[in-house]
């Protein structure tokens, strides 16, 4: 499935734009540079020789496709147009570990508190009336778009209250060092907003999904085994109930991930922040064609590699999945 | 002697497509059996779960076909069959399935399978003839028309709606009744009614009955004739009276002497601990039963035993009567 | 278990509202069932019922009965008929909408109805053990089968060396035919009557005075069923406890208890020992239902069901419950709901044909 | 329960107009006892209403783009503004012009009236998801019957794509599409194209969630049943199968409606809108590019959010009361 699925987003990279029956990208390039925006015009003809050079525009499709395929496979995506000669493997290696960094945390912290919260609420022995004036919002939240939620959260608490920057991944005026606590610290203030929309977005999914899986949890066989061996509540919840219900929760943030990384390509762009959301915004505006290929490129790979993961860890969770059968 | 719906040297095997030789599974082994034309008779596929006797049933019913081997009905191979012969033979071969109340849409009133089945088998010309063979088929099962018609299926009781399915079987006069473990999801008390109304079928309208069970006491009570499966081979066939009062294979031994007698003196004896604690292993070369067999020798586990004529009316697949002679295909149609 | 054992002892537990507990595997291996003069179990005038749209359902109506230590007692009776709300009930898990209305569970002298949860939960598997109808699913399909055995212990106050508790384990699992390794094994590893064997082991692992066992071979193929039932007879004859069997199969409760109850409807209708039953109906509905029974003795011309369907139970009819089935009806049993009448041999009878001041006149036709 | 509908009392067949009088009122109960589809259409209500009022209070040409018209006729273009000194931040004087002419909600950086934009962009952006939404529905119903229904190598070709398609984030799929489309259009795109844009991946969830729907039904015996009665494969899936799928498959189109719109304002968002139109998804994309946040005007930002997150939680709110209507009993988690 890991190949299948990056081949194809690869292949659709490649086809669609020669689908249109014109060569995009040569057109592009073309218009660019009549127009002289950003980069100088010479820049566009040295740019346009060193892709005719590079797909052999001139040969069959089929050898351009297997020249494709394998510049795909050792990640070069060539050179950016507006921003030539900057390499497109460049802009996305800068951009890469923000947005890692920044999906992953507020993921799994989105992931862990909705699942718990709604573990809790549909346990019926727990403190659930808490849980039931906290978590409803949420789930009214869930089917609000992140970046709503993050336009709100910046007038709320960065317009406002000016508690938090505005946007960025750092004050424009530091110089990025990652030895020094400052400056990390100011890396984790300007992520806290748009980690918050993510997370405070995706909470309410998460606990609805679970609450529901603890509802069927709850009517199996092996739950009422639990209450008439006569264990705590505590055990049967955490042992047996979370336990069961948690296995389907994980399926889901495997088949969910996609969705979480298409919602925060906006919350990056809302938010001004340094990650290949913005990289990808960016390249659509300036139609920065080769960009825009890596950036779907990577980012399905990196989804790819986040289901393998899943996949890896699940027959950990679940005894019933060896690795031989899977 | 004819025979009406025959199998001969059939073998279905699930799964193991081109990727995956993983997983197959041989459902039926090499099983053949007839049943005749000349007698109205009632036969029990007796077996476990995963005996293979559902997928028995499904082969005959023509809705799966064997990976080897045929299914002939009137001398005609059932898989080969299109156009008319289809139609007669799909109208002449009724099934009566074990869920009473899966085989109803729920989005249709009851009497919905009956009109359908009508309808596509072009019985009735109008609307008044259909409701009246609807009406007659439904009292010939014991079922007062003016209770059932018009209801929608849950509305029914279980007993209802599988007498309702047995009335369906009925509408289109068929030669033969499939009838699935038809009373498994019954109350006990209802399912006397229900074996009874298909013995009558068999009885007053000359309708050949397979009966699919797990539960032998029934089937000693209503069949003629018994096949018992294990794992996918048939050991044991012959009459019911025999197979049951006497049973020879080593296995069809230990399920007669497992059903749970209404009695209030003789409990199962102890000792029982030996034949039954061995776990069922993987595959063997031999005799599917040679690992849980109290008799089991040598040659159980390499060779496969074939059938062996006991009496005139009864065969089993067992060495222990390999100094009789083989039997011949199909005895149970004599 | 029960340490102190003078005769008012059950009062005194009964106000304490617990039971002194042992807390090493030694000590619960020396509990035992002890010899206590009381019934294992004494059920007075329970009622269980559920609030639905159309009214109050009576699932379980003034069902008394006793049970003595070690006994076997089989509950029978067509879906519906209330048998395994009566066996949830006795250990205490009626669910919502369903609730306990009234009456008594006297466990070994000690009244269930009033514990609270915790006492209760307490009760569960050291007093009360129950062995399910699809034991399939019963096992929580991630844990190992030891693990989900001990943490019935450890929740009951046993703390002991892992060694110890391991140990204990595979005396469980070995009294019930099983081997030790099974121990480490994940539930789907197991067949079906593998399975149902752990739960009569798991069911057993602190040694309670009733084991509830509702319909434990219901899923299960006739070789696997009378090796199970086997099983849960050696264990209850090592243990000494007392069995409810719950069951809807007559031949098999005939096979494995000392004593039947037949309920329907709701209500404990017949109670006697399994020959009263089986040889002498006396409620005109068990001797329907031992008549629709087919065995293999002799091949019947004509099999005989019971007509009719059982009666709504939030819409029951007055009188008696049967009455519209019955054969032997008669105008009085639309009117008056019949007592429960003792014939003597510890048998109960709920039908005015047994009732002395009732004037029935097909008296004595049964 | 241990009562169920089996032992009701057994009302005339005949009355049928009383018996659908009874499922209608029926619905309704239904209908009081699942707030979510009542808050749902409530708070779709709430938009219609909002929309209808906008279109009473203001004419279509007030939504007109000026955004290149001579910056002292930018703000409430009728009446020059008082506030149009060299003191004022030029900023403040589109805020609010109701005095002279009705701007109810202010105008924007483009000179719209605010209201007059959303009595244009509701409809177009519903549109977007109606279109979209439907198409989805609709091509992936028909691709989860095909794929469920006939099985073998259709089946795995549909699972494969919708496997993998479903990996990618559907937003990054769009964004190359969209963007060759404009291509194509010369650098135009109207919002129905980028309706017709979205729905090319809408057929997705629709064919898997039906698709396993499909599958489960197909092992109802009543499907077998309608075969053995000689029902083909179209009608099958059209008489026994599609009623009891419509109320599942009208619930999964709200979703797919809630989906198509969730795509449509995110490609809007990020510039890949019809810049003629009036969606919503556009009017967030020029508050971002005009940085409306930061400049606090918020009469421009915060209207369109109202109306998003009251659209989709509307939806939201639907589609799960839907989706417990259509599947009491199995409880979908998505």
């Amino acid at each position: 499935m890991f190949v299948a699925v990056v081949f194809v987003a690869t292949s659709f990279n490649f086809f669609l734009p020669r689908f249109t029956g014109q060569d995009p990208i040569a057109t592009r390039l073309e218009l660019l540079a009549a127009e002289g925006v950003t980069t100088r015009a010479e820049d566009y003809k040295a740019l346009i020789e060193t892709y005719n050079a590079k797909f052999g525009l001139d040969r069959p499709l089929v050898f351009q496709y297997l020249t494709y395929l394998s510049s795909a496979v050792r990640f070069d995506f060539g050179a950016s147009i507006t921003k030539y000669p900057t390499r497109v493997g460049e802009l996305i290696n800068q951009a890469m570990p923000w947005s890692i960094g920044l999906l992953v945390t507020s993921t799994l912290l989105a992931f862990v508190v909705g699942t718990l919260g709604g573990a809790v609420l549909a346990w019926q022995h727990g403190p659930k009336a808490a849980f039931e004036l906290i978590l409803p919002p949420f789930f009214l939240l869930a089917a609000v778009p992140y970046y709503l939620l993050g336009l709100i959260l910046i007038w709320l608490l960065a317009f406002q209250a000016k508690l938090l920057p505005l946007g960025g991944g750092y004050a424009p005026t530091t110089l990025p060092d990652w030895s020094d606590f400052g400056f990390l610290f100011e890396v984790f203030k300007h992520s806290l907003l748009p980690a918050l929309s993510i997370v405070l977005a995706s909470i309410g999914f998460w606990a609805l999904g679970m609450r529901s899986m603890m509802i069927t949890m709850q009517g199996e066989d092996y739950m009422l085994q639990a209450e008439a061996k006569g264990l705590t509540k505590t055990r049967s919840f955490f042992r047996y109930a979370v336990r069961n219900a948690v296995l389907p929760q994980t399926t889901a943030l495997a088949l969910t991930l996609p969705h979480v990384v298409s919602g925060a390509i906006l919350v990056e762009r809302i938010f001004g922040y340094p990650g290949v959301g913005r990289v990808l915004y960016e390249a659509i505006t300036g139609f920065d064609y080769f960009v825009i290929q890596g950036v779907v490129y990577i980012i399905v790979l990196a989804i790819a590699f986040a289901m393998l993961v899943i996949d890896v860890i699940y027959p950990l969770l679940d005894p019933r999945i060896s690795y031989s059968s899977a | 002697m004819a025979n009406l719906l025959e199998l001969q040297n059939v073998t279905k095997v699930f799964g193991g497509g081109l990727f995956n030789r993983s997983n197959v599974t041989v459902a039926v082994d090499d099983v053949t059996f007839a049943i005749s034309a000349d007698r109205p008779t009632i036969t029990a596929v007796a077996g476990e779960s995963g005996s293979g006797k559902t997928t028995l049933a499904r082969l005959l019913l023509g809705v799966i076909k064997p990976t080897f081997g045929s299914v002939t009905y009137d001398g005609q191979d059932v898989s080969k069959m299109s156009g008319s012969d289809r139609r007669n033979f799909r109208r002449e071969v009724q099934p009566i399935f074990q869920d009473p109340f899966e085989v109803y849409n729920p989005f249709y009133k009851a009497d919905h399978l009956l009109h359908v089945a009508i309808e596509k088998f072009g019985l009735a010309g109008s609307r008044e003839e259909r409701i009246h063979l609807i009406r007659e088929a439904l009292e010939t099962v014991g079922l007062r028309p003016d209770e059932m018609l018009g209801r929608y299926p849950h509305q029914l009781s279980g007993g209802q709606r599988q007498r309702m399915m047995v009335a369906r079987a009925l509408l289109l006069k068929p030669r033969v009744i499939l009838a699935d473990e038809p009373v498994s999801m019954v109350d006990a008390s209802l399912r006397a009614t229900i074996l009874e109304s298909i013995r009558t079928l068999n009885r007053d309208l000359g309708i050949s009955v397979v009966y699919v069970t797990h539960d032998l006491t029934t089937a000693y009570q209503i069949c003629d004739d018994i096949l018992v499966m294990y794992k996918g081979s048939v050991v044991e066939q012959g009459s019911v009276e025999r197979v049951i009062r006497d049973p020879k294979h080593p296995y069809t031994r230990l399920l007669v002497e497992s059903i749970p007698q209404m009695r209030a003196d003789s409990g199962w004896e102890e000792g029982v601990d030996e034949v039954l604690s061995i776990d069922e292993s993987g595959e063997t070369t031999g005799c599917k039963f040679a690992d849980r067999c109290p008799q089991v020798m040598d040659r159980c586990h390499t060779e496969h035993p074939t059938a062996f004529q006991i009496d005139d009316d009864r065969v089993a697949s067992c060495y222990l009567y390999d100094e009789l002679p083989t039997a011949n295909a199909a005895p149970v149609a004599r | 278990m029960a340490v102190d054992t003078t005769i008012n002892a059950p009062t005194e537990r009964a106000q304490s509202g617990r039971f002194e507990m042992p807390t090493t595997i030694d000590e619960l291996r020396r509990s035992g069932i002890g010899d206590s003069p009381l019934p294992a179990i004494d059920v007075n005038d329970l009622k269980v019922y559920y609030d639905s749209e159309a009214g109050i359902v009576k699932a379980v109506d003034s069902v008394s009965f006793t049970l003595q230590q070690g006994e076997r007692l089989a509950l029978v009776g067509e879906s519906g008929c209330g048998k395994t709300t009566l066996g949830m009930a006795l250990m205490k898990l009626t669910k919502p909408p369903g609730y306990i209305d009234g009456g008594e569970i006297l466990l070994d002298g000690r009244d269930l109805v009033p514990l609270n949860d915790e006492e209760m939960r307490l009760a569960r598997l050291a007093e009360i053990a129950l062995v399910t109808q699809s034991a399939m699913n019963a096992l929580n399909p991630v844990m190992r089968i030891e693990d989900q055995i001990f943490d019935g212990l450890i929740d009951h106050g046993i703390r002991d060396t892992k060694e110890n508790l391991r140990n204990h384990v595979y005396d469980l699992l070995r009294r019930v035919g099983l081997r030790e390794n099974v121990g480490r094994m994940y539930p789907h590893e197991l067949s079906g009557g593998m399975k149902q064997r752990v739960a009569i082991a798991t069911g057993t692992s602190m040694n309670p005075k009733v084991i509830v066992a509702d319909e434990p071979t219901s899923a299960l193929d006739v070789v696997v069923q009378r090796q199970v039932m086997m099983t849960l007879s050696r264990v209850q004859r090592d243990t000494g406890a007392a069995v409810i069997l719950i069951g809807h199969d007559m031949g098999l409760v005939a096979q494995f208890a000392d004593r039947i109850g037949v309920m329907y409807a709701g209500k404990l209708v017949d109670i006697g020992t399994v020959q009263q039953i089986i040889e002498e109906p006396k409620h005109p509905y068990t001797k329907l239902l031992i008549n629709s029974v087919p065995d293999l003795e002799e091949k019947r011309e004509r099999l005989t069901g019971i007509p009719g369907i059982p009666p709504p139970l939030v819409d029951l009819p007055p009188g008696c419950v049967f009455a519209p089935r019955c054969p032997s009806v008669e105008d009085v049993c639309n009117e008056l709901e019949p007592r429960d009448i003792d014939i003597g041999d510890s048998r109960h009878v709920m039908c005015h044909l047994f009732d002395e001041d009732v004037n029935m006149a097909g008296r004595g036709v049964g | 329960m241990a009562t169920t509908a089996s032992t009701e009392p057994l009302a005339p067949a005949s009355n049928v107009a009383s018996d659908t009088l009874n499922r209608a009122s029926g619905l309704w109960g239904y209908m009081k006892r699942n707030p979510s589809i009542i808050a749902g259409f409530v708070l779709l209500g709430i938009i219609v209403l909002f929309w209808a009022f906008g279109t009473l209070m203001t004419a279509p040409e007030d939504a007109k783009d000026l955004a290149f018209a001579p910056p002292n006729k930018r703000p409430s273009l009728q009446n020059p503004h008082p506030c149009y000194t060299s003191e004022n931040p030029r900023e403040l004087c589109f805020a609010y012009d109701n005095e002279e002419r009705q701007h109810l909600l202010g105008t924007d950086r483009l000179g719209k009236d605010i209201l007059a934009s959303f009595s244009q962009g509701i409809p177009q952006t519903v549109m977007i998801g109606l279109i979209a939404g439907s198409l989805g529905t609709i091509v992936g119903t028909l691709l989860a019957f095909a794929a469920g229904y006939y099985g073998g190598i259709l089946d795995a070709a549909i699972r494969f794509i919708v496997d993998t398609l479903q990996t990618i984030p559907g937003i990054l799929i769009l964004i190359i599409i969209t963007i060759a489309w404009r291509e194509v259009g010369g650098g135009e795109m109207t919002f129905i194209q980028l309706a017709l844009i979205i729905a090319m991946l809408a057929w997705l969830g629709p064919t898997r969630v039906v698709r396993s729907q499909v599958l489960v039904m197909k092992q109802r015996s009543y499907v077998e049943m309608a075969r053995l009665s000689g029902m083909n494969g179209p009608e099958v899936i059209l008489k026994e199968m599609m009623p009891n799928l419509m109320p599942f498959i009208v619930a999964n189109f709200v979703l797919a409606v809630s989906s198509a719109i969730l795509a449509s304002i995110g490609l809007e968002a990020l510039g890949l809108g019809d810049f003629s139109s009036n969606t919503l998804g556009m009017m967030i994309y020029h508050n971002i590019w005009y940085g409306s946040l930061v400049n606090g005007w918020w009469w421009w930002w915060s209207p369109p959010i109202v109306v998003i997150v009251i659209l989709f939680i509307g939806l939201f709110m639907l589609s799960r009361g839907m989706d417990e209507w259509a599947n009491p009993r199995l409880r979908r988690r998505f």
